[in-house]
């Protein structure tokens, strides 16, 4: 069983690596800290040694351990941060293609999901905005799903554990972030921005579905919704 | 040993002033809490001409008003802001004496300006930079 | 002086006293207090992940707000009303004279005023539970425009609003900032004033050094956070807009404002931490601190770096992609000068004489779990892979593995290692041994598998997860359950503290002048020292390590000893 | 009181205690106004506009506070020159003066503050929203706070230098003029910065 939930977006592997990269610089780190940390304590325990040496560690004879040290992790801070500075970039800029626009919007306590309309362009007077609790944001799967993301009230958090993204929503301001999820499915959306009482229920879902099941859904929402529904 | 007995009954800075090179640990001395040690303020730092640095702070100000009807905008307030800085720089060198403080104080009280700068350096693109959106029906 | 040895009421010598050991104590045991306040919230909620809907021992029922309300304050309490007061004020009003040479504080009613004050934010805060509405419930960080009530009122009850919890919180805290700036210009002054003929600037022990960096960098973050908590208070009391969107304000700001404080104050809380480390260290390994004027060095710049680091709390909140890239880097770099001061302490271990006794574990121990503390920081500090574990339990987790080493085994290192001059009496090392290890064992019991919640996607401050599909599952709610039986054991162990604490005060075991045989001047005068601390005043010739000299007989040379050299 | 055995100390920086601690106080409190100015600067370039909110205040009522506090400044410093000399009444007098200084800032304070709000500026500014300027009231919000909170500093300092006006009758502590002195500078300082940024930087 892995730690991670499973990953469905197409940059959540990038995520999980960059994890287990980290986790091998720290893990060699810990061990080997821990290891000038105990050994000494049995070495130079007091029933072994009759006096303690004199040593300031003012000496560069001395010192150069500390600084070889600092210097290893010096430089396995930025092959980090070099190694994670793509996946940053692609996370948090818009790509150039997209294949689905919306607009999720936070409130105390669910996530409203506003599809753009036959139109496909959001802010027109034919978007259809879907507004209850436990409801689910139908999108494709292998598309591009832009989505701005605003908030009416207080600041929450979208949380979408299996694509592995994060976005705080800000009231006043709007954020646009995409996924883009590869396997058909149903997955949790949660807020993790602490919002008032019922923040534990504020739980809604992506229903990932074929493009052809996408298709069916938004045509039926259409249908269903002619202008009537007021747009965001 | 530079500590002074002043004239009985006044008593300056026994509580919290104590001049320079008074570097003698003074309770060795057995009759210590009958003397009224004090040395003289006049003795930590001398006194600039006052009325001098008044006069030029009135000045600055005039400046900083009628700037406004002469130049362009953005130069006036550049003007502006840079007598606000040498009224400061005034204000704090002799009203407040700190141009006899050792650098330390100096450099205490212009960390604050570098961390106020700090903070609005990273701060800046997040409240004036980002796009923004007040429209949504509340 | 004829008031010297008088004899003084209950009143006047314990509660409002200037003398800088009393104020010391009473912040101490202030503190000490708020941790059982703090603790026993911390019982309450760990139950409740526990078990959810059970009702909960020495509580009932706990519904989602009170829940919310709980972790905000034990968040408030364990850092402003626990770390602060016990690591900063403390052991700064206590140490710092005693550990100069000098007979008290700068400024004696300052201080004492300070108490006071700290006193009163204390009371304020725990009246807060009881106004109607209840305690603030969101998130210690306070973010508007959740906490700032003119949101949702533009004309607020000016009244109700005033005693609302989150109008008292914020009073409180800032009640609580003044307490602790007054402390700090004294700290500050004491230490560049008044220290004993010949005690030039390396020649101060460690622990000072770092309680007036400490004091510093929280004097100079706090202020942009003190004017942000007047906006605030504003905002919920009179109804302005400086968060509020709708009026052209933004709540983006706040969070700047209270990361450029809360980030630094971390490294306030650590630093006296680490100095404490930096004296017991050295004491149990006969050893000098290994590379002093490094380690000073290293501080002085890890507080240069801790201003610019703030913003990695906000890598999901919407700044600047470009800017969190900056914050990213900065954020890597400080891990340099505590990796560097950490890695001084184990140098300083090697080639010495080792004995592990009670305070000695404790530093240990300190070093040990704050390892894994940092080095988990190291995911966070990349701001990829936080986009993933940003508010969840990882972070809970990684915090709490550096606050709990930091506030608690500092604290109980350094009261072991101290008590002896606080009372004059020692104590019982057979049950600090036990209070050790079981406190050792239950705190890794309770946070290291939450690694392992969070890393599943488990996000904080809920307190039903039967909605959430991805955590509710095994083995994640035994996982919860393991913390809380290791929560209820972490507190039940305390009492064996508290049990040894109180029977060594109503016994008489008198300690000898200088028990663990150190350098520094503290342990020149009596224990418990009188007031005025020292007759004579002592005069400093060396440097506060000078252990196991080469031509020395003995293993320690204390700090007044003349150098035959005279340099 | 009990003695305090001050003079034990040896200063390594060659600076008077209490100075020293007033100097870290005013760095302390700087941060604080340094953090405010931070926060009104950054609105103040998001939202252009506010010259034209800037131009509703009354800036000969802000110069005359500025001449008002430099003179106070001056009369302050020259208690304390009178000080030094111990020459008490004169420095008390020289103190008087700073007070009724302080006093006439408020006065001139209150005229303005009732003149702006009887205009309608306020918190919540309904007559900004009715013209559909949202923002506008937040630079009122700003104004008030910025100019509260200097407003608290002034009464702080006068209460200041009215205690210490009491305790040097008898010429003790009279080093403490020079202290309450330095406090009202910086009142004085932060006064400079605030009149530019809300008065005449349109």
């Amino acid at each position: 069983m892995s730690i991670f939930p499973e990953n469905v977006s197409t940059y959540g592997q990038a995520i999980d690596n960059l994890f287990w990269l980290i986790l091998a610089f720290v893990a060699f780190a810990f061990f080997v800290s821990l290891f000038i940390l105990i050994y000494p304590l049995i070495k130079y325990s007091s029933k072994k040694v009759n006096r303690a040496e004199y040593i300031t560690g003012e000496k560069k004879k001395h010192f150069k351990w500390i600084t070889i040290a600092l210097v290893g992790l010096l430089l396995s801070d930025f092959v980090i941060l070099y190694v994670e500075h793509d996946t940053w970039g692609e996370i948090e800029s818009v790509p150039s293609k997209a294949d689905v626009r919306i607009a999720i919007i936070a409130r105390q306590w669910n996530w409203i999901f506003v599809y753009p309309g036959p139109d496909g362009v959001l802010g027109t007077t034919d978007d259809v905005t879907i507004d209850e609790m436990n409801s689910s944001l139908h999108v494709p799967i292998n598309a591009n799903i832009v989505f701005e993301l605003r908030s009416q009230d207080v600041i929450h958090s979208f949380f979408l554990a299996n694509t592995r993204l994060k976005q705080d929503a800000l009231p006043g301001r709007t954020v646009i972030r995409w996924f883009n999820i590869t396997k058909p499915g149903k997955y949790d959306i949660s807020c993790t921005q602490i919002c008032g009482i019922l923040h534990s229920k504020m739980r809604n879902f992506v229903l990932a579905e074929t493009p052809e099941q996408y298709k069916h859904f938004t045509d039926s929402l259409y249908n269903a919704n002619k202008p009537a529904t007021a747009s965001n | 040993m530079t500590t002074t007995i002043l004239k009985p009954g006044i008593n300056v800075g026994l509580e919290d002033s104590h001049g320079p090179g008074n570097f003698e640990p003074i309770h060795n001395s057995p009759d210590h809490d009958n003397v009224v040690f004090a040395t003289a303020e006049t003795d930590y730092h001398g006194h600039p001409h006052y009325g001098r640095v008044l006069v030029t702070l009135l000045l600055l100000l005039g400046v900083s008003l009628t700037v406004g009807y002469v130049f362009s905008p953005g130069i006036a307030i550049a003007l502006i802001f840079l007598t606000a800085l040498w009224k400061v720089v005034l204000v704090v060198r002799n009203f407040m004496h700190m141009k006899y403080e050792p650098l330390f104080v100096f450099i205490a009280v212009a960390a604050v300006a570098l961390i106020i700068y700090a903070f609005f350096f990273g701060v800046y693109p997040d409240i004036t930079a980002v796009p923004r959106d007040v429209t949504y029906p509340h | 002086m004829e008031n010297l040895h008088h004899k003084k009421s209950f009143w006047s010598k314990y509660i409002f006293s200037t003398d800088h050991k009393t104020i010391g104590i009473q912040y101490m045991v202030m503190g000490m207090f708020m941790a059982g306040v703090g603790g026993y919230l911390a019982y309450v909620f760990r139950y409740n992940l526990a078990f959810p809907g059970k009702s909960i021992p020495f509580y009932g029922m706990l519904g989602a707000e009170q829940y919310n309300a709980f972790v905000t304050i034990h968040g408030m309490i364990m850092v402003f009303w626990v770390g602060m007061p016990v690591l900063l004020s403390a052991f700064g009003n206590f140490l710092i004279p005693i550990m100069i040479g000098t007979d008290d504080m700068a400024f004696p009613t300052l201080n004492a005023l300070s108490v006071q004050i700290f006193f009163l934010s204390a009371v304020i805060l725990i009246a807060s539970f009881f106004v109607p509405g209840g305690a603030f419930g969101g998130g210690w960080t306070m973010y508007p425009p959740f906490s700032a009530g003119g949101y949702l009122n533009h004309n607020p009850d000016f009244f109700k609003a005033l005693f609302s919890g989150t109008s008292l919180l914020i009073l409180a805290v800032a009640l609580e900032f003044v307490a602790m700036l007054m402390g700090g210009i004294n700290f500050l002054v004491t230490t560049v004033n008044k220290r004993a003929k010949g005690m030039t600037p390396w020649k101060i022990p460690v622990i000072i050094w770092f309680l007036n960096i400490g004091a510093v960098i929280f004097m100079f973050s706090v202020g942009p956070l003190v004017a942000g908590a007047f906006m605030l208070l504003f905002d919920n009391v009179l109804g302005t807009g400086f968060y509020d969107p709708h009026r052209g304000g933004d709540p983006m700001l706040w969070e700047h404002l209270f990361w450029f404080f809360g980030h630094p104050e971390v490294y306030v809380l650590l630093l006296p931490s680490l100095g404490v480390l930096a004296e017991i260290v050295p004491v149990f390994s006969r050893k000098p601190l290994f590379a002093y004027k490094t380690i000073i060095y290293l501080a002085l710049l890890s507080a240069f770096l801790s201003v610019l680091v703030w913003a990695h709390h906000q890598f999901v909140a919407g700044i600047d992609p470009r800017m969190a890239t900056f914050f990213s880097i900065g954020t890597i770099l400080i891990s340099i000068p505590f990796a560097g001061i950490f890695l001084s302490y184990m140098a300083t271990l090697w080639g010495g004489k080792i004995t592990m006794k009670v305070p000695m574990l404790w530093a240990i121990g300190f070093i040990g779990l704050f390892l894994i503390g940092g080095l988990t920081g190291l995911f966070l500090g990349s701001n990829t892979f936080d986009i993933y574990a940003h508010d969840t339990y990882f972070v809970v987790a990684h915090f709490h593995y550096t606050l709990f080493p930091d506030i608690f085994f500092g604290f109980f290192a350094a009261f072991y290692f101290w008590f002896p001059k606080f009372s004059g009496k020692e104590l019982n090392p057979k049950l600090g041994k036990w209070h050790f290890w079981l406190t050792f064992i239950f705190f890794n019991g309770l946070f290291f598998l939450l690694f392992f919640n969070g890393l599943a996607g488990q996000h904080r401050r809920i307190n039903d997860y039967s909605s959430f599909s991805l955590i509710s599952r095994e083995p994640y709610q035994t996982f919860e359950q393991i913390a809380t039986i290791s929560a209820i054991g972490l507190i039940l162990s305390q009492f064996i503290f508290l049990y040894n604490f109180i029977s060594t005060l109503r016994s008489n075991r008198k300690s000898v002048k200088n028990p663990w045989e150190s350098t520094t001047l503290e342990w020149l005068s009596d224990s418990p020292p009188p007031h005025g601390n020292f007759n004579p005043y002592p005069v400093v010739y060396r440097g506060a390590y000078d252990y196991s000299l080469p031509d020395v007989p003995e293993d320690f040379t204390p700090q007044n000893v003349p150098n035959p050299n005279n340099n | 009181m009990e003695t305090n055995q001050n003079h034990l100390a040896i200063p390594i920086i060659k600076i008077p205690q209490g100075r020293l601690g007033m100097w870290v106080l005013i760095a302390g409190e700087l941060v604080i106004f340094g953090g405010l100015i931070c926060c009104y600067l950054l609105f103040r370039i998001r939202y252009p506009h506010w010259g034209a909110m800037a131009a509703n205040t009354n800036t000969f009522i802000g110069a005359l506070n500025t001449v008002v506090l430099l003179l106070s400044s001056y009369t302050i410093v020259r208690a304390h020159g009178a000080a030094v000399k111990l020459d008490i009444a004169k420095a008390r007098l020289w103190m008087m003066c700073t007070l009724l200084g302080g006093v006439m800032f408020l006065v001139d304070k209150s005229i303005e503050y009732a003149h702006e709000i009887s205009e309608g500026f306020t918190f919540t500014s309904p007559k900004l929203v009715a013209a559909g300027d949202h923002v506008g009231s937040l630079f009122w919000s700003f104004y008030y706070i910025m100019t509260g909170l200097h407003g608290a500093h002034v009464l702080a300092g006068m209460t200041a230098i009215f205690i210490v006006m009491m305790q040097i009758r008898k010429g003790n502590n009279m080093h403490r003029v020079e202290l309450v002195g330095m406090y009202w500078h910086m009142v004085d300082l932060i006064w400079i910065f605030l009149f530019p940024l809300l008065y005449i930087a349109k």
